[in-house]
Formats: C-alpha cells, structure tokens, sequence
C-alpha cells in the first residue's frame, strides 16, 4: 500500500497539474504533493514496510537513502519553484510542473522497487521525464543541449537494459525458482550465478547508468543539459535524477561482491571515479560559464562518490554520506547559480560581476556552497571527502589517495577563479532588463539547503549514521 | 578548560551579534569590545593557571562526527600562543573599531566586524584543539574569515587578485594538512591526537611524506620561501587591524602547527632539522631583502614578516638539531629563542601594522614616496612607529633583541658539538638580516615620518582617535617592558618550549634559571642605556639652558633652495646595498635621463617583483595551461563524438574486462 | 672601596682615552707630513668648547634629531662597559659579545634617523651609506666572533679577547684580527673607508649625518666616535698583547692604545680613501677572511 | 526450424550491413522496417518449445509496431520537414561498412567469452544481437542526418530485442514491454525533436548543433 503511495501520488499530482490550466494555481500543486510524499517518506523512516509482491516491492536502507534525499530535495524546490514559475510567465508550465511530479514518482519506483528491470523502467521515466525541464527555455541552445541529453540518455538507457538482459542470462542456471531478477534473489544465489554473464552486466549497467549519471567519459551531455536548463532543473538533475543511476550501479555492486566479483567491480569503479575527477578537472580550470562549471563539477562529484564505493566498507559509508551532502549542497549551487544569472542576464564572467551588490544573499550562499562543495570544513562535504581520503589511505591506495587530494586541489583552484570573479566586484552598470534583488522564496530555498549542510557537517545524526552503515554493509556483502 | 570554551563563545556570540542585531553605532562597538575584553579575561585566566603550573583538564565530549572526537586540551604551548592571540588581536579589535569609524565607509563594518571575530574565536579554537578534525574545522574557519577580511574592500581590483591567491593559496595548505592527518590516522588508528603521540613510529617514507606534508600545509600558512606568495598582496589589501592580526598572529599559527606535530611525534632526523635552519634562513634573508626595496609600506610590513618567520623556523630548526643531537639543553634554548621571537614578533609587528593604518588613514595612501614629515603633525603615531622599528630592528633596549640573543647564544655557544659548528655561518647571515633590518626600517620609518612632507596630504595629516593610538600605546609598551624585564616572557617561552621538546618541567626550570639569568643582565643593560640616555638628556637640558637655542633653515651645504623632493626616497635610500644583490633582486628600472642642454623631463622608475610570484608562477600556469589546452578539445559539441566516446569505452572495457 | 675604585678609574678610561687617542692620531699624521700639529689635548679642548656652546636647530627636525646624539653616546657608554679596560670589565657575561654589536647597531639607528630627520638631501645620502656599509660589516663581525668564541671556549668578550695560545689558534687570531680591523675602520669611519676631515660632502659617509648637529650634540656625536674607537682597538689590542706584568694591565692597555693610535695615524697618512664602490669590496673581502679563520678554528 | 532462424540472424546482419552502405533515406527505413519484420519472424523459429501462444503474441506485436508503425512515423517527419533525400556520412560508406565487418568480428570474439544459454537453439543469436547493437551505435556515430541517427537508434534497439530473445521465456513479459516502450517513446520524442529542429533551423542536420562546446 504505502509503496503504492509513494509512487502513485506523484503521478497523480502530474496528471492533475496537466488537467489544471491556469498558469498562476498550477504550480501550487507541486508543494503540496511533495509535502504529502515527505510525510510518507518519515512514515517509512519510523517503520520500514514489509516487502510486497513477492519481494518486487520492498525499501532498504539505500532505497531510503536515495527516497528521503529526493523527496526532501523536490520538496524544497517545490517552493523555489512557486516564484520562479511566477517569474517566467512568458512560458506555460503546464509540461513543467507535470513533469517535475512526475520524475518524483519515477524517482520513487527506482528506490522501492527491488526488481532490475522495474528499477529500469523508473530510471527511463525519470529520464523523458527531465527532457521538457531541459527544454524550458525553448531557445536554439536549450534545444540542442535537449536533444544531446536525449540521445545520449537513450543510449545508456539502451546499454542498461542490455545490462539487465545480462544478468538475467547470468541468473538462468537458477531460473524457475522464483523471479531471478529480484535483487534479494540474485544476493542469496550469488554463488550460483554464471561468472562470465555477471561480468558483461555489470560493465554494461556501469556504462548505462554511468552515461545518466555522468561519468566521464561519458559525461558529455551534462554541461550541456546543466548549463542551459533553469537553476531548479539543474538542482533536480543534479541532486535527486543522477541518484537513480547511482542506485542502480551500486544494485549491480552488490550483486558483484555478493557473486565474490568485488574486486573487479571496485578496480573498475576506482578507475571511472578518478577519470571522472580529472576530466572534471580539465575542463574546470578556466570556465568561464559558471553553470558549465557547476555541472563539471557535478561529474567530479559522481567520480567521487563511485570512486568511494570503490574503496571498500569504509569508502562505501562515506560514499553515501557524499551522496546526500552532494545533492544538497549543488542544491544551494544551482539554485543560487540561477537567480545570479536571471539578476545579471548571463552566466558567464564576462556578464556577472560584483553579484554581491546586486544579489547579495544569493552570492554569499553560491560563495559558501562554493567553499562547502570544495571540502572545506565546517561544511557537511568536508567530512564525507575526507573520510574517503582516510578510506583510501587506511586502505594503503597512497596513489589513489594522491590523484584524489592533487585533482581536488586543481578543481579547486578552477571553480575559485570563476566563482570569485562573479562574486565580488563590481556590477557592470549598463544591465538590460531592470535588476531584480533577491526574492523571499528564491533566497529560503538555498538558506534551508545551506543549514543543512552545516548542519550535517557539525552534527551528524545517530539515526542515520545507523541507515548510512547498515547501507554500506548490504553494499559489501553483509546481511541487511 | 570551560574558560577556553566561554572565550571562543563570548567571541562568536559578539560576533554573530556585531553582524546581525546591533549593526551601526555605538552598539556593535560595545558589543566587540565587551567580546573581546571577555575573552581576554577568561582565557587569560586559564593561560594563567596553565602557565603557572596548575593542572587543566582536558574537556572531552563525543561529537557525532566520523572519526570526531570533540577534545580541548590546554598546555603551556596552547597556552603561550592563546595569550598572544588575546592580547594581539584584543588590541587589534579595539583599535579596529576607531578604523572603521574614521574609514568613513571605505572599510565596510559588518564584514569587518564579523570576521574579525571569528577570526579570533577560530585561532582561540585552534590552540586548544586536541583532535584533528577538531583541528582541521578551526584551522579552515580561520583561513576563511581571513579570506573574508582580505576581501573586504572587493571594489578594487588589487584586493580581487589577493583575495584569489590567499584563498588559493590556504586552500591547498589545507589538502596537504588533510592527507597529513590521515596518514597519521591511518598509523594511529584514530585522529585524537593522544593516540598520535602514543602510536608507533612511522616507516621511513611515511615519516618524510609527513614531513614534507606538514611543511608545506603549515608553511603555506607562516610563508615561508617560497610559499610565501599570498602573503605580500594580501596583507596590504586587508584593514590594518586585520592585516596586524594576521600577521601578529595568524601566520604564526602555521608555525604552532609544526611545533605542536614536533610535541606530538618527537625529534626529526638530522637532515631534517638542519633543512629547517636552512630554509628558515633564507626564508629570512628573501624577506628582508625585498622589505628593503618596496615603497609601499604596508608590503614593506608584509615581507618583513616573511622574515621574522624565517627567524622563528631558523629557532625551531635549532632546537630541532638539538633534539636530534640528544642535547636537550640545545633543544630548550632553540625552542625557546623561536617562542620568544614569535611573542614579539607578534607584539612589534601588529604594533607597525597599526600605526601603518592610521598613518595610511591620515595620507591617505601607502606610498612612502608621498609621505614624510608627519612626526610633526602626528607625533603619537609616529613616537610609537619609532619603537616598533627599533624593536622589529632587534635593537637592545627592546624586546626584539630578546628572542634574536637566545637564538645567537644557540649558535655561538662554544660547547655545541663539532659537528655543529656551521652555525657561525647561520649566525653571520642572521646578523646580515639584522643589519639589513635597520636598513629597511630606517628607511620605512626615516621617510615616512620624518624629514619634509613629500605631499599636500602629508602635510596636513592628523593624528588618530584616542581608541586607536590606545592600542598601539599598549603594544609598544609591552614592548618595551619586555625588552628591559624579559624574565616573565622567557619563563613563558621556555615553558612552551618545554612541551615542544618534550621536557620535564624540573629539566626545564634548571635550564631557564641560567638564561633568565643572563638575560635579566641584558635587561639590565637594556635599562641602563635608557638611564644614561635620561641623564645625558638632562646633561644636555641644562648646558642648553644656559646657552640661546636657535632655529634656522638645514644646512644645504650650500645650496640654498632645497625643496622636499630632493631628500633621499625610498627608492634611492637602500640603492648602496641592492647594488650588490642586483642579481638576486632583479629590479626593473625605467630610466629616461636629461637629454640635451636643455632637458625637458627626466624619470627614473624602479620595482622590484616578487620572484615567486611574478617570475616563477607564471611559467608554470603557462605550461600547464598549453597542457591543458589538449584535453579540452574533446568536448567538441558534436554529438557523433559524444556517442563514439561512450561506443568506444564500452568496446574498450569489454575487451579488456570481460 | 675596590668596585668604587674599578669604576672611577672605568671613567678616567670613558672620559681621557677617546679625545687623547684621537690627538695621538692627528698628531701623527702631522708629523709624517712635516707640520708641527695641534697639541695631543686639542680634541678634548674642543669637546670642552662645544659642550659650552649654544645650538641651532633646523625648523624641520623634530625630537628624534635632538634624541640621537645622546641615545648613541649612550649606547656606546654601555658597550664600554662590557670592554675591559680597566683588567676587567664592568659587567662580563655569557653572551655580551652579541649585545655589543647589537648596542652599536642602536647607536647607529638612532644617528641614521636623528640624519633622516633633518630631510637634508646630504644626509640622507650619508645614512643611505652608513647603513650600506655597516650591514656589509656586520657579518664579518660576527664570524670574527665566532672564531674568538670557539678558540677561548666563551661567549663573553672578557674572554673571547685574551690572548691565547696554539699555532692554529694564532694563524686564526690573526685572520679574525684582520677582518676585525677593517670592521673597526669602517665602523670609526677612519681611511681607507672614509675619511673623517673630507671637506667635500659628497664624499663622506660618517660625518654628512652629523652636519646639522652643534654645540652639546656635536660634542656629544665627538666623544661617542672616539670611543667607539677606543673600545674596538683597546679589544684588538687586548688580543695582540700579553698584558705586561711591569706596568699592570691599564698601563700595558694604554701603552697599546697609544701604539695602534700611531698605527691608525700612519696607515691614514700613508694611504688615501677608497672609491666608494671600492669599499664593498673591501668589506666582503673581510668577511672572506673571517670565514676562513672560522674554518681555521673548526679544524 | 533451426536453419531458419540461422537464416534470419544471418539476414539481420546483412541488413544492418546494408543500412550502413546505403544512401537514400526512404530506402533506410524501408530496411530498418525489413528488419524489424524478421525479428517479428523469428521468436517463432528460435526457441526449443516451438509454437508457445506468448511466442506468436509477441511476434505479431513486434511485427506490427516495429514493421509498420515506426516506419510511417519516420517516413511522416521526413515528409513534414522535406530533407533532401541523399544524405552524407561523416565517414565514407565503405569505410563504415569496414568498421561494421570490424564489429561483428568484436562481436563474435566478445561471444566467445560468454558460455551459451541453456535452452536455446542457436549459438549465433548472442554474437549476432551483439553485432547489430554495435552496428547501431556506428551508425549513430557516423551519420549527420538526424533522422538517420533515429534509424541507427532503431537498429541498435532492435539488437537489444534480439537479445532479449534469447530470455523471452524465463523471465516475465515486462522485458518485451519494456523493449516496445523503450523503441516506441524513443522514436516518438525524437520526431517531435525533429520537427522542432526543423523549425528552428529549416533542415535536420545536426551539423547545426554544435554551438555548445568548451
């Protein structure tokens, strides 16, 4: 029943939000979804529900992860969303505030489903689902970067479905016995899948949900996607849509170390997570479009976050740790990033200058998320990156180690040039459009993202210490 | 050890306060100040107890952070360093507020403020962090509320560009701090520093990546060469309280951090320790060099730091060799001159920076070439940027000469081993930088308070509010009270010293007992040239008194219209000595001789870049720029490329992998 | 009774051996040319004299040119009294032979300033090169140091400067006295470095600083010179000399006072100022030879 | 049975190999509708059990959608934006046709790798699925037209069918939809992408698409 909810309602919501045509009421309906989907979502926090339908359906602690973080990440959006879409009345949100919903439910299927290719269905949703975020703009740029994102998304949609194929030809010797595409199935059996097959999956699923979720090299639609989709899109795409994929890569993980495959799954993961991080890297160093810089710097933080499951137990926590400071954190980002680009017309160095005259809040919270995303202590990220640090020291992968803190320190030196030049200065006087300041909703949006990060790097909660290392041990072959 | 904890409140609470509620006027004011007099009382009286010998504990609570431990613990080393932050940066604050209101704005209050404070809670944090990532969260809020002071006055382009490279700069400080941490960690198998200590002894090669990982993450705070890059733009850019607090303090936290390592993992090799001397030698020798050649006094500052914290790593490295040689009488004498050199430091340094900022508020530039003259306008300021050179200058009746004798009597000692006779050397280029000292602030003081005013503004300059000459007033008398009664600061130094080097307190006591001895008699002398000068004044009074005193014009040797611009400049004035350092200095000059019998104009321009900065630098981000610019290309905007990339790797891992 | 009597005859030394050195010294060099000379007592007269007079100030100095002359006479007053010219000195501990240099480096800043402070051109030339050259100075001086300490095994100018025995000791005495006696030429501002009676400015490094000063000032600046010149010949000469049983320790100080001050006095006649690019050159040339007698000790 | 559908994976090679060298776009979607024919065709000839009801439901849905539906589609956004009908590879003909002989040779090595599944008839269908995927990302890669990136799109879909196959009976028939629905909305919103294109720059080309670049 409640995985039911927690599909169902979103998508009810969009189905409404498409019957509703009022421009002005429509957007109302999102808060009011997501807040519902919240609530349900703490239900599950106080008792996790039993499994259904033969154990299709059921949530453990990754699927809650992932569901909470979403949920919590469209909720607050949600209410971003309520001005901005009052902002941009030129456009009719009728597609948008659908498919925001929309992807929530999708969203909701990957995390609860236990069934591979159910988790496939979801995570393909969730990708159309996105496509008319991107488009918003209905420019010539928005239009190419939409095509690029679909094409490239429908390949590794393709390829992991390809990947699921595998696994269940790996999981044939078992078949009849029960679905063999049910993860729990597949964890107890690992013994008995064929090796071979299991291999090919998980390459073809790494590469699938690794081009969604944007790992280089594989990463190439995102600048695109990110740099020319609105901010709150770009939050969307790059806290709660990029999860999925990183839910179903670490699905695969699972398996693998289950099927005694860990180690050719983590020297896999390790490799993409520092590839990721140098590209990231390479094309940070001297950005001068502060959203393209956000989203090359979302493709490092997927490396990182592959690169900690890598790593082992240890590296896992910290990993799904990163996840949700990560996601909140290019919450604040993106956000901020979008009302400094409506402010000054531009989202290059050469438009923005000086965005602490004009935007005062919102550059002082893309400033601090700047100094949080980079790991600088007391800010949530600090404590996840450098406990993977730890993980790859303790774990005497001192050259790992190295490329992990000389790739973060290049990043760093490139997201710092072009955040600071945008931040401080001086505004250019002759700006098109009136100025407009910061705006109540736009500006709460971040601040709650911004206390959550400093929260979490000060104070991190028994509750989920308890999920996060209950998740790293189902991750590397412990009982859930 | 709940005092420690009510100071940093009481500055954070101000702060928070200073910032939000009670922003203008006299509330903000009272608000910092009241902060800070807090702070000082409580954490005085805890450095008190501590110093004298009372027994602190620790305070110990579990922080719901991986790997955290939320632990303050406070020795005589924390404690040494807490009261120079007290003391220090109290002055600072509260001449700070007579700043800001005399800035008429330039200086924007709220940030300053707020930074400033959190500056200090961060430092008082720091020195009693007993866990690293504890640690690491102080270190990092004070690297970034310094980055914000820097930043304060973003409009201009200059405090851009050093607010960039010191955030840059601190940054990967603070990386190599991290992976020094785990590494530790990894060996110790917890991050309190106790099981630091306790752990067992690293492998030789984990033993010098720690080295060389503590040096750089460390020395990138304290600048020494050539990481000092951030520091000369940046302290010119932040407001003189800030930049007094920061180089009084801040960068000295980089060099608590070395010894609090030294304290926790013990002596380091040989080589090592002689490195240091080296490195702190010519970290000095670099500093006070290009001190001598800026003309822009607040630079002039900056370098000159960069010089003094050559002198406290040279003291550092000493007691290293002492260690390293099993002398820990050595040891206690290097650690301690070091210690001693980095109390003053603290208190002459923030002294100059302050009396720079009024001097600078009433020019209304920092250029020497426009100033000159100003004792007579504004003879406070200047009376007191006179003992603040003399002291930085290590002349006797100062504190500056203090520290300087101990770390001299380290390497003249007749009876240190043969192998450690180079010191004769290092003493000779310390005594160059001495020497060199007196050149630079003879010059900084010599032009720019006295002689004839080079500018209108000079001319007529003001004298600064009672609540910014209060400050300096109480730094340049701490310093001279120290330099005559050095006693009371020895016994400090020679009790952190002790921590550092690990020593007992009665192999402690018995060794400060002959230096305070010694150096009581220094004070003594210290005291006595001020009584000869007294009587010889008086002497000099009384003869006057009988005989007419009369005023004229300076003898022009003839020449009978000078003006103001053909006194020496900053420029000419050390020309005798960079002549024969040209090599190393590399001035670039701009000359445009009289041409012809009746010359129309004539210039001379001269600068002299930093080399690591403006020489080294650029080479590198030019190569790796063309280095980079190969990758780039990849993300082409054709699709097709995109597709094949994908196509490509997953071929390529299907192969390899499969 | 003893320490009373150590100290009055400390300021006989103070007081006499400064103006009737510096006689000694014009004397000799008129005699070399030829001429009769002033009495051996003229520079005492004329310290009496300006002590007597009156002063004009510039309007442009402040307190700082009015404060130099006396700090410096100060400071010179206290190294004295860590030089043993009397048998021994006043004050003797380990360690003193720093605050020496350092007590003459504070006389130097405050004549360097108390010169800034006119805002002459000429003086500021003279404190740009008095800097200069002491800075070049001070090095040697120091290694100079470094090898004495080494050879007599303290830190204390009492001991450092008596004389010792050992052929490599001596052969290193001897370099850290050479370097030593260039240091007391520059530091005295004596020829070849400079030249104390040069009526051309341009050409002075010591006494264009003092230009502006008269009456008390000047006698004071007088009296500091020449006994800083005391204090640094009577140590060399305390190095060269065993102390003479017959005529006592002061007696054997004062004859070798007298002595260098007819050395000085030929040395000064017989040769003529360097250039002043020259002068570096000398200086480092000083410092070389320290090194090598440092190296010499080292051995 | 078993020589029939040898026969058939052989076709289906053949004509991806043919849509590689061919020119005119109509007759590429003729091809591509050919092809999806056979693969309607062949879950009736592949597997052991024969004539299975789910089989022949299957096959008369592939048939259709992937035979007819899809192709109209296409063949009505070419018309709606009038393309020229000759269209210009990046890389030429035979050259792509080379790279095509070079992946089924990857294919085939890749196959051997992997044990064959129980149950299943032929040992060429995994090699042969494999093969059309890659040779469908080629001619993504190596096309310029956008609709003929959709046709290569197609194909590498239909290989993915065509290893779906080789599991259709073990697992449940939410693969199949997925498969169908995956062809289905791809096609879908890449024709409205088209005519979007279209609008915004008079001619489906994607060499127009490449402003955004670092």
């Amino acid at each position: 029943m409640i995985y039911l909810l927690l599909v169902g309602v979103p998508f009810v919501i969009g189905l409404l939000a498409l019957a509703v045509d009022s421009d002005e009421r429509r957007p109302w309906l999102l808060p009011f979804g997501c807040a519902i989907h919240s609530s349900i979502v703490v239900a599950c926090w106080r008792t996790l529900p039993e499994p259904i339908a033969s154990g299709w359906f059921s949530i453990d602690g990754l699927g809650l992860l992932v569901l909470s973080l979403a949920s919590a990440m469209l909720l607050v959006c949600s209410v971003y969303c309520l001005e901005y879409l009052r902002l941009r009345r030129e456009r009719h949100n009728r597609l948008f505030t659908a498919c925001l919903s929309f992807i929530l439910g999708a969203v909701s299927l990957v995390c609860v489903s236990r069934h591979m290719g159910l988790v496939w269905v979801g995570m393909e949703t969730a990708t159309l689902a996105a496509a008319p975020l991107v488009y918003f703009n209905h420019n010539e740029r928005s239009l190419e970067a939409t095509w690029k994102y679909l094409m490239m998304g429908s390949l590794g949609i393709g390829l992991a479905l390809l990947g699921t194929f595998f696994l269940a030809l790996a999981a044939l010797p078992n078949a009849g016995q029960g679905d063999p595409l049910v993860i729990d199935t597949l964890v107890a059996r690992a013994g008995t899948l064929s090796v071979p097959w299991l291999r090919g999956a998980f390459i073809f699923l790494l590469v699938g949900y690794g081009t969604k979720m944007g790992l280089a090299p594989l990463h190439s639609w995102k600048p695109d996607a990110y740099g020319e989709s609105p901010g709150v899109a770009g939050a969307i795409l790059a806290g709660v849509i990029t999860s999925c994929p990183f839910l179903g890569i670490l699905r695969a993980f699972q398996i693998c170390v289950a099927a005694g495959l860990s180690g050719f799954a983590q020297s896999l993961l390790v490799m993409m997570g520092l590839l990721s991080m140098a590209t990231a890297a390479v094309f940070i160093i001297g950005q001068r479009d502060f959203k393209r810089m956000l989203a090359y710097s979302s493709v490092e933080h997927m490396g990182i976050l592959v690169l900690g499951v890598g790593l082992g137990p240890t590296g896992s926590f910290a990993a799904l740790l990163h996840l949700i400071n990560n996601g909140l954190t290019k919450g604040v980002l993106f956000l901020t990033a979008g009302n400094i680009h409506r402010a000054f017309g531009g989202k290059t160095m050469d438009h923005a200058h000086g965005a602490l005259r004009r935007v005062p809040i919102s550059a002082t919270l893309f400033l601090l998320g700047f100094v949080a995303i980079t790991g600088s202590p007391p800010f949530a990220p600090f404590v996840s990156e450098f406990s993977i640090l730890r993980a790859a020291v303790d774990g005497n992968r001192f050259g790992v180690a190295l490329g992990f803190v000389g790739l973060l320190a290049v990043i760093f030196i490139g997201m710092a040039t072009t955040v600071l030049s945008v931040v401080y200065g001086v505004p250019n006087t002759e700006s098109k459009e009136p100025v407009q300041g910061d705006s109540p909703f736009m500006t709460l949006a971040p601040l709650v993202f911004m206390a959550a990060i400093v929260f979490l790097g000060l104070w991190l909660p028994n509750w989920l210490t308890t999920v996060l290392g209950d998740a790293a041990k189902l991750l590397n072959g412990g009982a859930s | 050890m709940i005092l420690l904890l009510a100071a940093v409140l009481a500055l954070g609470v101000a702060a928070v306060l200073s910032a939000s509620l009670f922003r203008h006027g006299h509330a903000a004011r009272i608000i910092v100040i009241g902060g800070l007099a807090a702070a000082a009382i409580a954490g005085g009286a805890l450095a008190w107890r501590v110093l004298w010998g009372l027994e602190v504990l620790d305070f110990i609570r579990p922080w719901l952070v991986p790997g955290a431990v939320f632990h303050l613990g406070i020795d005589s080393l924390s404690a040494c360093f807490l009261l120079l932050v007290l003391i220090v940066g109290g002055c600072a604050g509260v001449y700070g507020e007579g700043y800001i209101a005399a800035s008429h704005g330039h200086v924007p209050a709220i940030p300053a403020r707020f930074f400033f404070l959190v500056l200090m809670a961060s430092m008082a944090l720091l020195v009693g962090a007993r866990s690293a990532i504890l640690f690491m969260v102080a270190w990092e809020t004070m690297a970034l509320a310094a980055f914000g002071l820097v930043s304060c006055e973003h409009g201009k382009p200059e405090v851009r560009k050093a607010g960039f490279l010191y955030l840059l700069c601190t940054h990967i400080g603070s990386l190599c701090l991290l992976a020094l941490f785990a590494l530790l960690g990894r060996n110790a198998g917890s991050l309190e520093f106790s099981a630091f200590a306790a752990a067992p002894a690293l492998p030789a090669a984990q033993r010098t990546a720690v080295f060389v990982l503590a040096l750089v993450g460390f020395g990138m705070k304290a600048g020494f060469m050539p990481l000092h890059i951030w520091l000369q733009e940046a302290h010119p850019a932040a407001p003189s309280h800030a930049s007094a607090a920061m180089s009084g303090v801040m960068i000295e936290m980089g060099l608590y951090g070395l010894m609090r390592l030294l304290a926790l993992l013990g002596p380091v090799s040989m080589p090592a320790a002689i490195f240091l001397v080296a490195l702190g030698l010519v970290t000095a020798v670099f500093g006070i060099m290009f001190a001598m050649v800026q003309r822009d006094f607040k630079r002039l500052l900056a370098y000159s730091s960069i010089e003094n914290i050559g002198i406290i790593l040279t003291g550092v490295g000493l007691g290293c060799c002492g260690l390293a040689s099993g002398s820990p009488s050595l040891a206690l004498l290097g650690f301690s001159g070091a210690i001693l050199h980095t109390i003053n430091h603290g208190l002459f340094k923030s002294l100059l920076f302050l009396s720079a900022g009024a001097i600078y508020q009433a020019v209304g530039t920092r250029d020497i070439e426009a100033c000159g003259g100003l004792q007579k306008s504004m003879p406070w300021t200047c009376g007191l940027t006179a003992i603040g050179a003399a002291a930085i200058c290590g002349l006797p009746p100062l504190n500056g000469f203090t520290g300087e004798w101990l770390i001299y009597s380290w390497l003249l000692r007749p009876d240190i081993g043969h192998g450690m006779r180079f010191a004769a050397l290092a003493a000779a280029i310390l005594g160059v930088v001495g020497a060199f000292a007196v050149v630079a602030f003879s010059k900084c003081y010599g032009l720019t308070c006295l002689g004839q005013p080079r500018s209108e503004a000079a001319r007529n300059a003001k004298e600064p509010s009672w609540i910014m000459l209060g400050p300096m007033a109480l730094l340049a008398a701490l310093c001279a009270i120290i330099g005559v009664f050095p006693a009371p600061a020895l016994y400090v130094a020679f009790a952190a010293a002790g921590n550092v080097a690990r020593l007992a307190r009665p192999a402690v006591s018995s060794g400060l007992d002959e230096w305070s001895r010694l150096l009581g008699v220094v004070g003594l002398l210290g005291a006595g040239v001020c009584a000869l000068s007294a009587l010889l004044w008086s002497l000099r009074r009384s003869l006057l008194r009988r005989r007419g005193v009369a005023a004229g014009p300076t003898w022009g040797c003839g020449f009978t219209a000078p003006t103001a611009r053909m006194q020496y400049s900053g420029a000419s004035y050390p020309v005798p000595v960079t002549r024969v350092f040209t090599a190393l200095l590399a001035t670039q000059e701009e000359v445009h001789p009289p041409l012809g019998y009746w010359p129309v104009k004539a210039s001379f321009a001269s600068r002299t870049p930093d080399p690591a900065l403006e020489r080294w630098l650029p080479v590198l981000v030019a190569k790796c720029e063309d280095w980079l610019s190969v990758p780039r290309r990849l993300q082409h905007g054709r699709l097709q490329l995109y597709l094949l990339y994908v196509s490509a790797f997953l071929v390529v891992i299907l192969l390899w992998k499969l | 009774m003893e320490t009373l009597r150590l100290v009055a005859s400390y300021l006989m030394m103070v007081i006499l051996a400064p103006p009737i050195m510096l006689g000694i010294i014009t004397k000799t060099k008129a005699a070399v040319a030829g001429r009769k000379g002033p009495p051996v007592l003229q520079p005492l007269y004329d310290t009496i004299k300006l002590l007597g007079k009156g002063a004009v100030y510039s309007k442009t100095t402040t307190w700082m040119f009015r404060l130099g002359p006396v700090v410096s006479l100060a400071a010179v007053l206290a190294a004295a009294s860590l030089v043993p010219l009397v048998g021994a000195p006043l004050i003797a501990f380990n360690g003193d032979a720093i605050l020496f240099a350092y007590l003459f480096a504070l006389g130097r800043f405050v004549t360097v300033t108390a010169a800034l402070d006119t805002g002459s051109s000429f003086e500021g030339m003279g404190a740009s090169r008095e800097v200069a050259f002491s800075s070049l100075a001070e090095p040697a001086l120091i290694l100079s140091f470094a090898s004495l300490a080494y050879r007599s095994g303290g830190l204390s100018l009492a001991q450092m400067f008596a004389p010792h025995g050992g052929p490599s000791a001596a052969a290193s005495a001897i370099l850290a006295l050479g370097s030593l006696f260039v240091v007391l030429l520059a530091e005295n501002s004596r020829i070849p470095i400079d030249d104390p009676n040069t009526h051309l400015e341009l050409t002075m490094i010591h006494e264009v600083m003092v230009l502006d000063h008269g009456g008390p000032d000047l006698a004071f600046i007088l009296h500091g010179a020449g006994l800083k010149l005391v204090l640094m010949t009577s140590l060399l000469v305390r190095l060269i000399l065993p102390e003479m049983p017959a005529v006592g320790a002061v007696g054997s100080l004062v004859l070798g006072l007298a002595a260098a001050a007819v050395v000085i006095g030929l040395v000064e006649s017989s040769m003529a100022r360097l250039r002043l690019v020259r002068v570096p050159q000398l200086l480092v040339a000083a410092i070389c030879a320290a090194t090598f007698g440092l190296i010499l000790t080292l051995r | 049975m078993e020589q029939l559908s040898q026969l058939l994976l052989a076709f289906i090679v053949f004509l991806s190999l043919y849509l590689l060298g061919s020119s005119s776009l109509t007759g590429c979607i003729k091809i591509v509708a050919l092809q999806g024919m056979c693969l309607g065709l062949l879950p009736l000839t592949i597997h052991s059990l024969g004539f299975h009801p789910r089989a022949l439901l299957l096959a008369a849905g592939m048939f259709i959608l992937k035979g007819f539906v899809i192709p109209r589609v296409l063949l009505y956004a070419i018309r709606e934006v009038k393309i020229r009908r000759e269209m210009e590879p990046m890389i030429g003909y035979t050259l792509s046709l080379l790279f095509g002989a070079i992946l089924i040779g990857v294919s085939f090595v890749l196959a051997e790798r992997l044990p064959v599944p129980p149950g299943l008839r032929t040992n060429l269908l995994i090699p042969v699925s494999l093969a059309t995927v890659m040779m469908g990302m080629l001619m993504m890669i190596s096309r310029i037209k956008a609709v003929t990136q959709v046709i290569g799109y197609l194909v590498f879909e239909n290989g993915i069918y065509l290893f779906g196959l080789a599991i259709s009976y073990e697992i449940p028939w939410l693969i199949e939809m997925g498969v169908l629905l995956d062809v289905f909305v791809a096609v879908f919103v890449m024709g409205i992408i088209i005519n979007h294109i279209a609008l915004a720059f008079d001619s489906i080309s994607t060499e127009k698409l490449t402003r955004l670049s670092d």
